[in-house]
């Protein structure tokens, strides 16, 4: 019953995706196809969950059939257990919040400049919810991989969407192909383990990850880091995520908060007996994290575009469920990454389609245009609240519980475990990060809800916007979790049983937290500059750019790429392409010069006659 | 050196200048002379190599015919009479004959000089009389002198055809 | 299943090969015989005929049975040449039923497209019979058994498709820059086209010659019993040599692939859609059919270089294909890269290397001639294929055609999911399991591996780049704004394409039990590694 | 007793000579002076293979003085040299006829003047007379030039 | 000492054998004595061409009968000369018969399309040569001994050359002075190979001087110097029969010749001569001198490659129709002579497969380019260029002329081996098999390599027919001669094409 649930987590979004490109006649059609497959997703990981949850134990079905390659036979299964079942509920509640959101959201298309395109995009979240699902879903490696490429094309279309803009295309394409270079680690490990474990389903892997050769398993593990590294945005391939802001809100909500950038950390907690009979893989992705989260807070800090600020700071959070995942001391226990992952998906998701909200009313990102909104829209800047409280890890919302139960697992395995150098660093960066993550919470709060409204040059500031009650709802929903999923840790699902929190450390963290949000909060109510603006300016914009590592990539990558290609294509032209037309014109010039040789005289034509005799005379009388 | 011997060198010495000479000479008509001393003394070669019959189908045919024709030919060309020196092609072309020949004489000789050494044969004239050729003849090669009459009719209506105006 | 089969086969016997061959070729000649025919009536005699073809193909793929044991079924056998031991001698199995089944596909579609679409030069019913002839010649070449008649059969597609490039190709377009367009640049592809096929097939004739005359036989099934074990080692290699060469002109190995690009670009859509679809599978079917199981030892020396030209066509192709303008063209040096992989595969000699290179050769066939059928179409519209002079948003103007080009480029680039992607990836593993003392690629079947892994990604950067120009970007700045979006028909023909890459994608067992068990047979014959 | 040494070198002596005729004559007469000699040369050859016994060369080579083996009865030398005769009366016939065609037509018979069929040569024109098609089929299918066309047979051309 | 004891009756003739033969040369006296006594009438000269025609056939059924009873039987035999079967200068065997049949058929054609033309105003004359041309090449493809070999070569190819002289106007006086000079050079290296081997060997019968010059141990060997003369007088009649088979370095009359001649005799001598070429080639080498295959294989070998490249590469810049098939002609010289260089061994089976396989392209040869002149004639005949017409006139002649224009691009996919052609395609496998037998690799090379120089202009060509016609297409009413000339020659492609066994089948049995 769970799996065939699971199969409709699949199934329905997907099946909604194509009747809504196909069927839909209207927008509104589109969105119903859209909405209703969402719902549907919902309620199948809803019914997953319960069974799993009331004791339905892990199984799995054959999905699309099976396939015999010669060295071993595919099962392209589907497996449900509590670590699938809880995401996938987690994906389903946001996907369908944000479908529902998107009808308000992307309104005003149909004219030239803006044609008809909503179909087209609610297909694709549709598309790219299936995907998500067939990840969360899959036993075996290859059919992960096809969900996982799907989620990188609808990631493309859906940065893509305003593809009359040039950033916006440039951004598509740099996001689909950053992931896909990262994706090369997961196919090059599928690879590696057909070859020597001649099988890629997850379950037997996991049940082999021991007796593997040591060499195959680090190698894999490696290779499938690249990915996870490629598709969490994780240093150093993280730079897509920050121009995937180019998408619309919606999109960035559900896919670069809740879901894909998710992928890879549910892929490391899926497969963690494989990373821990790898043994550096494991130590590799705390060291990665721990750089990632204090980088990522840092340029948080100097951004004044709010997605941007938002989306550095899901890196940041994304590195924390990885560390929490990386320093975990047995095979059994991903407990604190995945929790943290719930949790953010709630509160990170509720963050950016508030600021969605935001960017509709003033309709610009710059967060220092966004001022004065407690006044003008109070619901909203509670939610705001709500959410960038979650974020700093502020006691009682959800986001308090799951950072410290990170932090907890990492001062553990540093104290008790053998963790050694590496959790303790994980543990240092975690703080730090904890207190930048406050500062930047709380200064984005202050400049949004406390900030003097900018003057508005077409004057239509005055009259209060009232937002479409479909751009509301979906925020009140998710505000739920955001608060309350804490309370889960009562009665947790047995994917949860390892989470548990110190005291010690939770004390610790609160203050942290707590003083990074009073002082940003209070900095400019007692006349100092803003945090930001405290830096020197060109620290500031080196931390705004992403340590310009943009530029790096370029150098390094792109324009060589570009003069390689371009000597490719000159060299067929001219060195492959040379040698055909070289022979046609010497068989050309031989053919003029050969005819010259018809002289016309008739004795002439018998001194050949005689001479090719000769010569063939001296030949048969040596070869005699 | 017998006396057959002798008079084979003889001959053999007088064609072979006469030859080079018909070849060579900057005036037509002693070409044609020069042609007809060769065939004449080749004739004798063949008496002294017992071919009887051959040497007189070399008097009556070569001499009597051939070179008759060739003869009315120079003349009926309008050939010019006298010393020229247009009778030769260009410097290049005639260098190349004096090799092309000189090649061919010496991969012939050479060859054969190599196969045949010091031998020596004694020529049985009567081997050559015209009764055993004439039984050869008849004997052994029927078929090609009847395809040879073929020849010479074809030949004899082909230059005639051609050389017959347009039939009104 | 196995009911139908027995159906088919007893009502047919073994004639249904033979027939599904000889009708195409038939009601060509026909076609150019009737000179009062109009085009109209010409194109749905066509259409039809070709769709008869593809029925017939069915049925003859379905009789070929369960291809459970891969051993060769529907044989024929009669002889026509006794003094060569040359005879009409038919046989269907697991490796050439499914690129029967492309060519009868592609062939409808072809003849169903040119009745709506037809060619701007006119005479629609001497190219329409050039595309039958073309599918009749592709047919006799997979279900030939006998070497001769395999490069009768291979050379029967040469003057169709010369006539087609020659009378019918685009006189727009110079087939080089810097090149004078028009009937220069057409005859000029065309006669590349046929010297360079002529050349290979004829260094291919010399190697099955000398086979048939080390062995005896021509008939290509006792030859791949026999596998090699009457010919001496440096009798195979030497065979093998002439073989590969040959075969890897037509399936354009980098190095003579300087014939696909100007050829491509000129033919016209449907031309385009049979050369890519049809005729450079003629070239890897003959590697499996003829060099694999029959010069086993003389395959695994030649083996290493057909990898390493395999790779390097993946690389340069892809690279080349960044900055190309042409988007005709860039599909054609596509298709050099993408039967690259195809001859990785082949080269590894490893049954996933074999299955994924039959898998990519399918699923080459059926995303290239979208791509073709869809760049045709713009082509058509637009009047050029120059990327820069169709101009962007064509999502916007021309949403149908947009989402076509879109999946295509996205199957192209071998999106797991679709059609693409399992070739990609067998052919990988294949070469990357051919290492070890027994293997064809020996220590250099890993580095190969890793560079085509590579590969996939050059792959996504050349499309992705297509898109960004043409299908992305506003509207209002395409210099041919208001330009007609893809009819009905044109769509109907398409959609079973993208229907069957989907399939293809998620159900790869469809494909790969079919050529599975024939690809073992093949190799445990030439004793293969595993 | 002669040394066949002689008749080699008479025999390769005029082959040179011949030879050198051929090639180096410009008029066409001489030429065929050339021609005749070479043909004298075989002759030679033969009429000495005539003189020697049955199995030639080979059995001289065999050793001892050549008179006391009987010598082939068919005697081929000599009826093949008397065959070569009147080969060459027939070829100079026809050949004196054509050397007078040429010079009839061409007014010389000198080769270098005779050369504009080769295509090398510099009075070689490729299309003479590449005139127009012909007027459609209703018009009678007379073409230009008159030598050419006897008008009383009237048939297609 | 009476040397001729021995031979005191005249030679026995079996007349039935030699009926091929003598059917033109009956043919020929009736032409004779009816223009001596027949009227002026026109009327009355077409009995002449009717003369002609039934002498061929009668000279085919002849060969039909011959081939029906299929005894290798030889006559105007000489007593034993020592050897088991006595020497005989006549011989009727399979291969005999099968050049016989090319000769007949081509020359029928050739007739059929020369009834017509201008050269053959004056009846007579022209058929008699004709006839006595293919009286020499019948007699040769059986002659057995020296001397009936050099007369019935020159039987062949005397009256060639009036033939080509027969158009009495500058170009055909030249083209015939050009071939006779090379016809007269290369008598002189023939008959002074024959005169070597004669000195060498001392008989002329072919079936002694294969007894002498045997390789195998048992029988006595020649001596290495004696060996040596008989190799310089094989190489020489190489050299003498090259002219006439246009094998390269003695090809140079071909082009020439062919623009000079009125274009049927052009097809005569690209057919009917070319077969007699490689009658006297097969008879004096293969079937001749076996033993000396080590000295004569490598050589034909070189010439081949030479001639096929040569041919080809030449061919590729012409534009006068004529001169492309006189190349043409060239190069398939070329392919013909291929298959003889994979002789080397000298064993009867490696000969007979060489030869077979010569032969047998031979006929796809012969046929295709029949057709290909038949066409050529039929377009000469209504240009206003006549024989210098460029292939530009055959631009768009599809359109107007469908039959014409089919037959000859069926024609030059033959000539090409590309399918629609399978007996060309057929015909290139069948040489290709013994060059690859013989694994000389450099030869196979430059074979394949020249497939593709062939295609280019012979797809040249094809192409045009179809393009669109520029100014207005040629179109005529055929004549009788030429329709049935067009239809046998198109009928023999199609036919071999069907049925290649023909062409790959040929010769089974020991050659003799």
């Amino acid at each position: 019953m769970t799996v065939t649930a699971a199969i409709l987590t699949i199934a329905l979004p997907a099946v909604a995706a194509v009747c809504g490109l196909l069927f839909a006649r209207s927008r509104t059609a589109a969105a119903e196809w859209g909405i209703v497959g969402a719902l549907g997703a919902v309620v199948a990981s809803a019914v997953e969950a319960f069974g799993v949850a009331t004791g339905g134990s892990a199984a799995s079905i054959t999905f699309l059939g099976r396939v015999d390659l010669g060295v071993g036979t595919l099962a392209l299964d589907i497996r449900t257990d509590s670590l699938s079942s809880s995401v996938s509920l987690a994906v389903a509640v946001v996907a369908a919040c944000v479908q529902i959101y998107s009808t308000a959201y992307l309104h005003g298309e149909g004219t030239p400049e803006a044609p008809i395109r909503y179909p087209a995009y609610a297909a694709t979240v549709s598309l790219f919810t299936a995907a998500m699902m067939l990840v969360v879903h899959a036993d075996d490696l290859i059919l992960l991989l096809v969900g996982w490429e799907g989620m990188g094309i609808c990631s493309y279309l859906l940065i893509g969407h305003h593809s009359e803009r040039a950033t916006a295309r440039a951004a598509a394409v740099k996001a689909f192909l950053v992931t896909r270079a990262g994706d090369l680690g997961v196919m090059a490990a599928v690879v590696l383990l057909l070859g020597s474990a001649r099988t890629t389903s997850i379950r037997a892997l996991i049940a082999a990850a021991e007796e593997l050769p040591a060499s195959t398993v680090t190698a894999a593990a490696l290779l499938m880091l690249l990915g996870v590294i490629g598709k969490s945005a994780q240093f150093p391939l993280h730079t897509w995520l920050p121009d995937a802001m180019e998408g619309p809100t919606p999109v960035s909500a559900l896919i670069h908060a809740a879901t894909m950038v998710a992928a890879g950390v549910f892929l490391v907690a899926r497969l963690l007996p494989v990373f821990f009979a790898a043994d550096g893989a494991l130590t590799i992705a705390a060291i990665v994290a721990s750089i990632t989260m204090l980088g990522a807070a840092l340029a948080a800090l100097a951004q004044d575009d709010l997605k941007r600020l938002l989306a550095y700071s899901t890196i940041s959070q994304v590195a924390y469920m990885l560390a929490g995942v990386a320093v975990a001391q047995d095979a059994g226990e991903a407990a604190p990454g995945v929790f943290h992952l719930l949790t953010h998906a709630g509160f990170k998701a509720l963050l950016f389609l508030v600021a969605g909200c935001c960017i509709h009313l003033v309709n610009s990102n710059l967060m220092s245009r966004m001022g004065g909104m407690g006044r003008t829209q109070p619901a909203l800047m509670v939610l705001l609240g709500l959410g960038l409280a979650a974020l700093a890890g502020i006691p009682p919302f959800s986001g308090f519980w799951s950072k410290e139960a990170v932090l907890t697992a990492a001062e553990h395995a540093a104290v008790e475990g053998d963790g050694g150098l590496v959790a303790w660093i994980v543990l240092v960066s975690g703080v730090l990060t904890a207190l930048v993550t406050g500062v930047y919470s709380g200064r984005a709060f202050s400049l949004v809800a406390f900030g003097d409204p900018a003057p508005s040059e077409d004057g239509h500031e005055t009259e209060v916007h009232r937002l479409p009650r479909a751009m509301m709802w979906p925020l009140w929903v998710l505000a739920v979790p955001t608060v309350g999923l804490g309370l889960v840790l009562l009665s947790p699902p047995d994917i949860l049983h390892g989470v548990h929190v110190s005291w010690l450390t939770a004390f610790t963290g609160t203050l942290v937290s707590l003083a990074g949000v009073g002082w940003s909060l209070t900095v400019t109510r007692i006349g100092g500059k803003d945090v930001a603006d405290a830096l020197p300016p060109g620290v500031r914009a080196f931390l705004r750019d992403g340590y310009r590592l943009d530029d790096v990539q370029d150098a390094l990558v792109v324009r060589p790429y570009r003069a390689l290609a371009r000597l490719a294509h000159a060299g067929d032209q001219e060195v492959v392409d040379f040698y055909p037309r070289g022979s046609v014109t010497v068989a050309r010039w031989a053919g003029l010069k050969l005819r010259r040789l018809q002289a016309g005289m008739a004795n002439g034509y018998v001194a050949w006659v005689v001479l090719g005799a000769v010569a063939a005379g001296l030949a048969g009388v040596v070869l005699s | 050196m017998s006396g057959a011997e002798l008079l084979f060198a003889a001959f053999g010495l007088l064609a072979a200048t006469a030859a080079f000479l018909a070849v060579g000479s900057r005036h037509v008509v002693h070409a044609a002379l020069w042609l007809v001393v060769a065939l004449g003394s080749l004739a004798g070669v063949y008496l002294v190599l017992g071919a009887e019959i051959v040497a007189l189908v070399q008097l009556l045919v070569y001499v009597g015919a051939v070179v008759v024709l060739v003869l009315f030919a120079l003349m009926m060309t309008r050939a010019p009479i006298g010393i020229r020196d247009d009778l030769f092609v260009g410097k290049g072309q005639r260098l190349a004959a004096v090799l092309a020949g000189v090649a061919v004489a010496g991969l012939l000789g050479g060859t054969l000089l190599v196969a045949v050494g010091d031998a020596t044969v004694d020529p049985d004239t009567a081997r050559g009389q015209a009764e055993p050729i004439g039984r050869a003849v008849f004997a052994a090669w029927a078929l090609p002198f009847e395809l040879l009459s073929l020849l010479l009719l074809a030949a004899l209506i082909g230059a005639v055809a051609v050389s017959r105006g347009r039939q009104k | 299943m196995s009911g139908i089969a027995d159906a088919i086969e007893n009502v047919t016997g073994a004639w249904i090969l033979p027939i599904m061959v000889g009708l195409p070729l038939i009601v060509a000649v026909v076609l150019v015989i009737a000179r009062r025919l109009s085009d109209d009536v010409a194109t749905l005699v066509a259409a039809s005929t070709a769709t008869v073809t593809f029925v017939l193909a069915i049925l003859a793929s379905i009789a070929a049975g369960p291809y459970r044991d891969g051993e060769m079924v529907l044989e024929l056998d009669r002889s026509w040449v006794p003094a060569l031991g040359v005879g009409f001698h038919f046989g269907m199995d697991g490796v050439s039923a499914p690129l029967v089944l492309l060519t009868g596909l592609l062939g409808v579609l072809v003849c169903v497209h040119s009745v709506r679409v037809r060619p701007a030069s006119g005479r629609a019913r001497l190219l329409v019979a050039c595309y039958l002839a073309v599918v009749g010649g592709a047919l006799a070449t997979f279900t030939v058994m006998d070497a001769v008649l395999f490069f009768i059969a291979f050379e029967l597609v040469l003057v169709p498709m010369w006539f087609a490039i020659a009378f019918w190709g685009d006189d727009t377009q110079p087939d080089a820059p810097g090149r004078p367009g028009g009937e220069v640049a057409r005859r000029d592809a065309a006669n590349r086209f046929i010297l360079f096929t002529a050349i290979g097939s004829a260094l291919m004739l010399v190697g099955l010659l000398y086979v048939a005359l080390q062995t005896g036989t021509t008939d290509l099934g006792k030859l791949a019993d026999l596998a090699g074990e009457g010919l001496s080692h440096d009798v195979q290699v030497i065979a093998a040599c002439f073989i590969v060469v040959g075969l890897s002109v037509k399936a354009p190995a980098f190095g003579v692939h300087t014939w696909l690009p100007p050829a491509h670009t000129i033919a016209p859509t449907g031309g385009s859609v049979l050369l890519a679809g049809v005729l450079l599978k003629m070239g890897t079917y003959g590697l499996v059919r003829v060099a694999v199981p029959i010069l086993p030892d003389g395959f695994r020396t030649v083996a290493p270089f057909l990898a390493l030209f395999a790779v390097l066509g993946i690389v340069w192709a892809g690279l080349a294909c960044f900055v190309e303008r042409d988007l005709k063209r860039l599909i054609a040096l596509s298709s050099v890269a993408h039967m690259g992989f195809v001859l990785l595969g082949i080269a590894s000699m490893t049954p996933q290397g074999l299955q994924g290179a039959l898998f990519a050769n399918i699923a080459h066939g059926l995303i290239t001639g979208l791509l073709f059928l869809t760049v045709g179409s713009l082509k058509d519209r637009h009047h050029t294929a120059d990327l820069a002079l169709i101009g962007a948003g064509l999502r916007d103007r021309v949403p149908r055609l947009g989402w076509l080009l879109a999946f295509g480029a996205v199957a192209g680039l071998g999106l797991p999911g679709l059609a693409g992607f399992w070739g990609e990836l067998l052919a990988i593993v294949g070469t990357w399991q051919s290492t070890g003392a027994s293997s064809s690629l020996g220590t250099a079947g890993r580095p190969f591996a890793v560079v085509a892994v590579v590969g996939t990604v050059i792959a996504a950067v050349y499309l992705l780049r297509v898109l960004r120009l043409v299908w992305h970007g506003a509207a209002a700045d395409a210099p041919q704004r208001v330009v007609p979006d893809a009819t009905r028909h044109e769509v109907m023909v398409a959609a079973p394409l993208v229907v069957a890459t989907v399939a293809l994608g998620l159900l790869p067992w469809l494909l790969l039990d079919l050529t599975g068990p024939a690809v073992r047979v093949l190799l445990i014959v030439s004793g293969g590694n595993q | 007793m002669i040394h066949l040494a002689g008749p080699v070198v008479l025999a390769a002596a005029l082959a040179g000579a011949g030879v050198y005729g051929l090639l180096a004559r410009r008029n066409a007469v001489l030429v065929l002076i050339g021609a005749e000699l070479l043909l004298n040369a075989v002759n030679v050859l033969l009429v000495t293979a005539g003189t020697l016994p049955a199995g030639g060369l080979a059995a001289l080579s065999a050793g001892g003085p050549a008179r006391a083996t009987a010598g082939d009865p068919l005697l081929p030398g000599p009826v093949l040299a008397i065959v070569v005769i009147t080969i060459a009366a027939a070829e100079i016939g026809l050949a004196l006829a054509v050397v007078l065609l040429t010079f009839r037509q061409r007014g010389t018979s000198d080769l270098t003047e005779l050369r504009e069929l080769g295509e090398g040569s510099p009075t070689y024109d490729e299309h003479p007379d590449a005139g127009e098609l012909p007027p459609p089929a209703s018009a009678p299918e007379t073409p230009p030039g008159d030598d050419r066309t006897p008008s009383a047979a009237g048939a297609v051309r | 000492m009476n040397y001729a004891s021995g031979l005191d009756t005249v030679q026995s003739v079996d007349w039935r054998l030699l009926a091929p033969v003598l059917g033109p040369v009956v043919a020929v006296a009736a032409i004779l004595v009816l223009d001596a006594i027949g009227p002026e009438r026109p009327g009355f000269r077409r009995l002449h061409d009717v003369l002609a025609v039934l002498g061929l056939v009668g000279a085919g059924a002849g060969v039909l009968l011959l081939v029906a009873d299929g005894t290798t039987a030889s006559t105007l035999c000489v007593p034993g000369g020592g050897l088991e079967l006595p020497s005989c200068s006549y011989l009727v065997s399979p291969l005999t018969l099968t050049l016989q049949g090319l000769v007949i058929a081509g020359a029928l054609v050739c007739l059929l399309l020369a009834v017509d033309g201008r050269a053959a105003i004056d009846r007579a004359p022209h058929h008699v040569l004709m006839l006595v041309a293919v009286t020499g090449a019948l007699s040769l493809a059986g002659a057995r001994d020296l001397i009936t070999i050099v007369v019935a070569f020159e039987t062949a190819s005397l009256p060639a050359i009036a033939l080509v002289a027969l158009r009495r106007d500058a170009p055909g006086a030249q083209g015939a002075f050009t071939l006779l000079l090379t016809a007269v050079g290369s008598l002189g290296l023939l008959l002074m190979g024959m005169a070597l081997l004669v000195l060498s060997t001392g008989s002329v019968h072919l079936d002694r001087i294969v007894a002498a010059l045997a390789t195998d141990p048992n029988l006595p060997q020649l001596s290495g110097p004696v060996r040596a003369v008989a190799a310089l007088g094989a190489v020489l009649i190489l050299a003498g029969v090259g002219f006439k088979m246009s094998a390269v370095p003695f090809h140079l009359w071909t082009p020439d010749t062919y623009a000079g001649a009125p274009l049927p005799i052009a097809a005569f001598l690209s057919v009917v001569s070319k077969t007699a070429g490689l009658a006297a080639l097969v008879v004096l080498l293969p079937v001749g001198l076996p033993g000396l295959a080590g000295v004569w294989a490598p050589v034909i070998g070189v010439v081949a490659a030479l001639t096929v490249t040569f041919g080809n590469l030449v061919a590729m810049r012409q534009t006068v129709a004529v001169r492309l098939l006189a190349w043409s002609t060239v190069a398939q010289a070329g392919w013909v002579l291929l298959p003889l260089s994979a002789a080397r061994p000298g064993t009867p089976s490696a000969v007979r497969a060489a030869t077979a396989a010569s032969v047998g392209y031979l006929v796809a040869y012969a046929a295709a380019s029949l057709a290909a002149f038949s066409v050529v004639v039929i377009v000469g005949r209504r240009h206003p260029a006549a024989e210098e017409h460029s292939i530009e006139a055959y631009r768009g002649l599809a359109r107007r002329e469908p039959v014409a224009s089919a037959v000859l691009a069926f024609a030059l996919a033959c000539l090409a081996g590309l399918p629609p052609g399978i007996v060309g395609l057929m015909a290139k496998v069948v040489v290709f098999r013994p060059i690859v037998g013989a694994t000389s690799w450099w030869l196979a090379g430059i074979a394949a390599v020249n497939v593709v120089f062939g295609l280019v202009y012979y797809v040249r060509w094809g192409a045009l027919l179809f393009s669109p016609a520029s100014g207005r297409a040629l179109t005529w009413r055929v004549s009788v001669g030429e329709g049935l000339a067009l239809g046998a020659s198109g009928a023999a492609c199609v036919a071999l094409s069907v049925w290649p066994q023909a062409v790959a089948g040929l010769l089974p049995t020991v050659l003799r």
